[in-house]
């Protein structure tokens, strides 16, 4: 174990916001400012040492932290292509989200407690992002569960605790799966590490029948949070939680977890080539499929504003699940894309959601009429990651849709199309009507809640920029998506990487 | 009444449990003859020598004649040590339950005599024995159980206290025993024999000091568990969760093993 | 010799059985403790069975000492059981009492 | 010259004389006791660390005549494991026993207690272990029922009938061996059980024997019906120490009976019967937690299937060859073991504290406990997911080596028993939590107590970050390291 930079850096990384978290349990409920400055340190001390990382992996730099946990049992924290994407998007979101969410929670109780678990559920997320072996994901992956269920519960209403067991008894018998199928195949192969490329392609053939059902058991851990039809039904009793909660951890990191767990067990475990082989990839395919058209399908018939987004994102979540399972290196591009992608959208969708709620007490989609003239900018934002979720150029969504479609032929796998255009007009199907009531609706007399901020514009300003700047994300993604360091370039160096190409 | 009413309801669930523990006395008799016929196969392997021609061997070097007491006090005295510490440990349960039943009766004149007559020939037997215990069959045990009588007997006759001194002065005469021990065993530790290990020129000495803190611990112990709770001292006034001690107004022979009379 | 070392073993044996069969057929506090103590009892008679070495060698000291050790704790912990029992015994009078 | 070994057993032996003879400084020279106490151990196992097994034989006699002390790696694992645990109860105790009387009854049967664990993790000696089981039996019903209230007294008579009966049991086979093999010392007897497997039928009697009295003691099911009232009903810092430490200290003696002594004469049937108990223990004791109405019922309800667990390891054991695998299983085996003291330590005086200041444990009525008790809760929710095996504490790491050993030897249904219980225990600890987390019209007064909350909060945490993170010691000091680090070191 040598202590320089390299080895350093990844462990550093997660420690920036778990170090913070741990002393934010400890703040006095009224020490607001000592709380806001150890939150935004934390989060620009990671932002930080991200950008330095970013820099290094670019140059092929290697950054790997070890520590043995006991003999043959190591936690191996590492960057790689991959883990820098959602490492990056993580850390970015979860400034913006800090930022939101001081201001959202304002006037509650337990914010010390709040912003402890959320400081833990964003390193368990970024160790989840820098796991090095499946051990190692396994760990985080459980922590992520655990921290998340007091941020869903934090209300304490008995929906809040009713919500947060469903999603206990989900996550935990996913996270149970995940670990028997982790351990299993580590009685046939050794430590599993993250390779490029995977590492079971040199096992003998008579090990396949065996690898075929721990695919089938991590493929179920990992679908949980993935979302994955039929083991959706947790993430819409979630919605229960704080906006800031459903925005970043129910937009992005549990769910990103699932999907980020599934492309790193089909590339860097398995090896697409194999994966391909033992028809694993076609079992994948179907399962994301049905989940995009049945996710968008439920969407519609939500009136709940933020059931409507949970269920687009069951939906939206697939689409990396779908990138994954088409063999070449186009359609993998559009799924990893996706990950990001889908993350800044649907979080941009979530922080208006809340805004609404918070401003006017608008919860669901029949009240929304009209909010477009009461808040031009908070739904301008909205109206942004609603089209790119449909996949109207030039927004990020589309750059996505092009990529997975662009895939699927390469692949030889038409009906891909045939599923994206069905996702698309179903997406159009639940959006535009939001948006026709947001902007052609008249006013309502009154609004159900009105809450009015001494500002001079439409809410708080620590509500509504954290939605717009993502907004601009949004757009930035898909206008300079050739640019060096975009999101889609980025997962092209993944792709060439994975495929040795 | 409380116990004919629990005689026959014993009666009732034995008689409900009668095929049950006809059952359980088939399988314990099958037990008993398994274990009698691994017992006869244990005897006949055990032709090597055990412990015995080593220990009578060794036993110069102990410190005592008797080879009982050498293995009581020098072989395997830790475990000695350890048994007076679960005495103590029985005695301190014992008190940690509260406080004794008052309300014997005061014994006759008869018994009185016959008291201040037995009693100390008991304490004089219990040190004859703990002497003779270096020599032939005796020691620290039957000498405190002996003593141990001696309470017994005095409490039997109206004592409340079983002739023991108050509260401070029995705790001290309780641990005596182990303490005396354990800070001779240290005490060698320091001096480079190790913990319990005699030097054979003073291992009399040592032993015979051991004995007598152990005999006194013994004896008190064993008289203070029949008075079966905590001493009534200036200490120990009855509080508000003793409320057994306002309440026990019934003669205490009912709780206490007496014997029939 | 042999012989002798049987039979008497053998009886602490059937003791072991018989207390162990009191106590777990028999409700009563006081019957259980004293088949614990026949049961008890039973194990120091093999002990002292397995001591003897004939007419002429003396005894092995050792299994001596290991019964009366025994003994001494066998005593501590009946002590206890009967005085929980009779603190138990008063708890119910009490109880019966309200 | 002092020695660490003689030390562990001596200090609290003292102690608990010293507070016996002077009552009225009983909480200051107890803990006193404590500190010196567990300083010993950690003398001990810094020794053992650097020195290997330490080995004493008392008096200076030839080892079969004299009682012999001994400390490998398993044993001083589980004293410094004890000890630690010892001394976050003794300083809880403190602030726990409020009546004079209490107070003054606690300490020196506490010290006795814990001598007698001490005594019994560095026994090398078969009769000496019995004087120890008994000692520690006695100390333990006498504190368990120090309450004095009915249910506390009735569980706890019945806990020294039934821990009294296992000892008579264990003494019958320590008699057996002594007739057919002349020695009571565990070196030399195991040397002369593998040397005459024409005595077959008389160990396996004494193991019979043996094994079936410990069992009872450790609570493997069926026999484990005495120890949820025994445990629930007794004093919070008492439970502690009877879950965590007095069960386990039971089963560490049937497992060092089974390594060491009984080895030759153990086959895979052998170990499929406890294992299959246990395997039973766990689903029962969990189901039984889930459905328990009180805080600490539930908590002795986890201990039933936490033992369960260990027992899990002996079929797995048997069928694995010697070698990096079986070093692996066992480590994982302590690392449980010395996981579940912790955290159940941890788990109990957190219960503890929620029923002093609540006024009662029942489960359904404890809403707002997060608000009100905001480190309590977090102790509990830590040592509960130590007790569900989630990572990163010692458990995980125990139980992804106990389903790895499973998978690898075909054993494969103990992956079921596992998961399953796994399962159940989350269910029964996040039952607490989400009560916890509830919205009550408590007032939001919150209540801190130091010296109460951190030995809690502290087992909890040690058995969460520091075992979970760092267990290699554990294979360090059972001296297994250089195999251990031959099965690839993560690479």
């Amino acid at each position: 174990m040598s202590w320089d930079y390299a080895a350093l850096l990844p462990g550093a990384i997660v420690l920036s916001s778990l170090l913070p978290g741990v002393f934010i349990f400890l703040v006095r409920e009224e020490s607001h400012t000592l709380r806001t400055v150890l939150n935004l340190v934390g989060a620009i001390a990671k932002l930080v040492l991200v950008g330095l990382m970013i820099y290094g992996v670019w140059l092929g730099q290697v950054f790997e932290t070890r520590i043995a946990i006991a003999p043959g049992l190591t936690l191996v924290l590492n960057a790689d292509a991959l883990s820098v994407l959602f490492v990056t998007l993580s850390t970015v979101l979860w400034l913006v989200t800090t930022v939101y969410a001081i201001g959202y929670l304002e006037h509650s109780t337990n914010r010390s407690r709040f912003f402890g678990f959320f400081s833990l559920c964003v390193s368990a997320t970024v160790g989840i992002a820098l796991s090095g072996n499946l051990l190692t994901f396994v760990i985080f992956y459980e922590i992520l569960t655990l921290a998340t269920y007091p941020l869903v519960a934090h209300r304490g209403t008995p929906e809040a605790t009713r919500g947060a067991k469903i999603y206990l008894a989900y996550t935990l018998s996913g996270g149970l799966l995940l670990l028997v199928g982790a351990v299993w195949l580590r009685t046939l192969t050794g430590p599993v590490d993250f390779v490029e490329g995977g590492m079971l392609g040199g096992l003998s053939p008579d090990l396949h029948g065996q690898l075929v059902a721990i695919f089938a058991v991590l493929l179920a851990g990992l679908g949980v949070k993935a979302a994955l039809v039929p083991l959706h039904g947790w993430l819409p009793q979630s919605m229960v939680a704080p906006a800031p909660v459903s925005s970043l951890l129910h937009a992005v990191a549990v769910v990103k977890a699932g999907a980020f767990g599934i492309v790193r067990v089909v590339y860097d475990v398995y090896g697409v080539t194999l994966a391909s082989q033992l028809g694993l990839l076609t079992v994948l395919g179907v399962l994301a499929s049905f989940t995009i058209v049945y996710g968008s399908i439920l969407a519609m018939t939500q009136d709940g504003l933020k059931k409507r987004l949970a269920y687009s994102t069951v939906s939206q979540v697939s689409y990396i699940a779908l990138g994954t399972s088409l063999l070449g290196p186009v359609a993998t591009v559009g799924g990893l894309v996706h990950l990001v992608h889908q993350g800044i959208m649907k979080i941009t969708l979530f922080f208006c959601a809340g805004n609404y709620a918070e401003t006017l007490g608008v919860a669901n989609v029949s009240q929304m009429d009209g909010v477009g003239r009461r808040m031009p900018l908070t739904t301008l934002a909205f109206t942004v990651g609603a089209l790119g979720m449909i996949g109207i150029p030039p927004i990020a969504g589309f750059v996505s849709k092009w990529y997975l479609g662009l895939g699927g032929v390469e692949a030889g796998q038409h009906w891909v199309l045939v599923i994206l255009a069905t996702s698309t007009l179903l997406n159009a199907g639940y959006f535009l009507p939001i948006l026709y009531r947001a902007w052609f609706r008249p006013l309502p007399a009154s609004w159900p809640k009105e809450h009015h901020f001494h500002t001079r514009f439409e809410t708080m300003g620590a509500l509504l920029w954290p939605p717009v700047i993502t907004a601009v994300f949004c757009l930035l993604a898909g206008l300079l998506a050739s640019a060096p360091f975009s999101p889609l370039e980025w997962a092209r160096l993944i792709a060439e990487r994975e495929y040795g190409l | 009444m409380t116990s004919m009413t629990r005689a026959r309801r014993a009666a009732r669930s034995a008689e409900r449990n009668r095929d049950l523990s006809l059952l359980v006395a088939v399988l314990l008799a099958l037990l008993g003859a398994a274990l009698t016929v691994v017992y006869f196969m244990a005897l006949q392997a055990g032709a090597a020598p055990r412990l015995a021609d080593l220990a009578y061997e060794r036993l110069p070097g102990t410190g005592v004649q008797n080879p009982v007491t050498a293995v009581l006090l020098n072989y395997r005295a830790y475990d000695t040590l350890m048994e007076l510490a679960v005495l103590l440990a029985a005695l301190l349960g014992i008190w940690s339950l509260g406080p004794a039943a008052p309300g014997f009766q005061r014994s006759g004149a008869v018994l009185a005599g016959m008291v201040s007559w037995v009693v100390p020939l008991l304490i004089v037997t219990g040190g004859y024995l703990l002497w003779v215990g270096g020599y032939a069959p005796g020691g620290a045990f039957q000498a405190g159980a002996l003593l141990g009588a001696a309470g017994v007997i005095v409490r039997l006759a109206g004592d409340p206290r079983a002739g023991l001194p108050g509260e401070a002065a029995q705790r001290w005469l309780l641990v005596a025993g182990v303490l005396v021990f354990t800070l001779v065993g240290l005490g060698l530790m320091v001096f480079g024999a190790g913990f319990l290990t005699y030097p054979p020129k003073i291992a009399k000495w040592l032993i015979l000091a051991i004995e007598m803190a152990a005999t006194v611990a013994i004896g008190v112990a064993l008289a203070a568990a029949y008075v079966g709770g905590r001493p009534p001292g200036p200490q120990a006034r009855p509080t508000a969760e003793d409320e057994d001690a306002l309440s026990a107004t019934e003669p205490a022979a009912e709780n206490t093993p007496a014997p029939s009379p | 010799m042999l012989t002798a070392q049987f039979l008497y073993g053998g009886a602490g044996l059937v003791l072991f059985a018989l207390g162990l069969w009191s106590f777990l057929v028999h409700e009563p506090l006081l019957r259980k403790i004293i088949a614990l103590n026949i049961t008890g009892a039973g194990v120091f008679h093999v002990l002292i069975a397995i001591a003897y070495r004939g007419d002429v060698a003396p005894p092995d000291p050792v299994p001596h000492a290991l019964v009366l050790t025994g003994i001494v704790v066998a005593v501590s912990a009946t002590a206890l059981a009967l005085m929980l029992g009779a603190r138990l015994q008063d708890a119910e009078e009490e109880d019966r009492r309200r | 010259m002092t020695d660490p070994l003689v030390l562990c057993i001596a200090l609290p032996l003292v102690g608990a004389m010293l507070v016996t003879a002077l009552p009225r400084w009983s909480v200051r020279l107890g803990i006193v006791s404590a500190l010196a106490t567990a300083g010993a151990a950690v003398a001990l196992t810094a020794a053992v660390w650097q020195q290997g097994t330490l080995h004493l034989i008392l008096g200076g006699w030839d080892a079969q005549l004299a009682i012999a002390l001994r400390a490998d790696g398993l044993a001083t694992a589980l004293v410094l494991m004890a000890n630690l645990v010892g001394l976050g109860i003794s300083v809880y105790a403190t602030g726990y026993f409020h009546d004079r009387l209490r107070v003054r009854s606690f300490w020196p049967l506490w010290l006795l207690l814990w001598a007698a664990l001490n005594g019994l993790f560095l026994a090398g000696d078969l009769f000496n272990l019995y004087v120890m089981l008994e000692l520690l039996g006695i100390a333990a019903a006498a504190l368990g029922a120090l309450t004095g209230n009915r249910d506390a007294v009735a569980a706890n008579l019945r806990y020294l009938l039934v821990g009294l009966l296992g000892s008579i049991s264990y003494l019958l086979g320590v008699a057996l061996l002594y007739t057919a093999h002349g020695t009571l010392d565990l070196g030399l007897l195991a040397q002369r059980i593998a040397a005459a497997p024409e005595l077959f039928a008389v160990n396996a009697a004494a193991m019979a024997l043996m094994v079936a009295g410990l069992a009872l003691k450790a609570a493997l099911f069926p026999l484990h019906f005495w120890l949820p009232p025994a445990h629930a009903n007794a004093p919070a810092p008492v439970s502690a120490a009877l879950s965590a430490l007095v069960v386990k200290a039971a089963f560490y003696l049937i497992l060092r009976l089974w390594l060491d002594l009984f080895w030759p004469i153990t086959g895979m049937a052998a170990a499929m019967l406890p294992a299959l108990l246990g395997a039973v223990a766990v689903l029962w004791g969990s189901w039984r937690a889930l459905r328990a109405e009180r805080l600490k019922l539930l908590a002795a309800y986890s201990t039933v299937a936490q033992i369960g667990y260990l027992f899990l390891f002996l079929p797995l054991l048997t069928a694995t060859p010697p070698g990096p695998a079986r070093d692996d299983l066992l480590a994982a085996l302590l690392l449980m073991a010395v996981t579940h003291g912790f955290a159940k330590a941890g788990f109990f005086l957190a219960a503890g504290l929620v029923q002093t200041n609540a006024g009662h444990d029942r489960i359904d009525d404890l809403g707002g406990t997060a608000q009100r008790l905001p480190a309590t809760t977090f102790a509990i929710a830590l040592s509960g997911s130590a007790l569900i095996g989630l990572p990163p504490s010692g458990s995980f790491i125990g139980k992804w080596l106990l389903m790895q050993g499973a998978i690898a030897t075909g054993q494969w249904w103990w992956v079921i028993v596992v998961t399953t219980g796994s399962l159940l225990a989350s269910a029964y600890v996040f039952r607490v939590l989400s009560r916890a987390f509830g919205l009550e019209p408590t007032p939001l007064k919150f209540i801190t107590d130091a010296r109460a909350e951190v030995p809690a909060l502290t087992l909890a945490l040690i058995s969460v970050a520091v075992l979970g993170l760092a267990s290699g010691p554990l294979w360090t000091l059972l001296g297994l390291s250089a195999a251990g680090s031959g099965t690839g070191g993560g690479v």
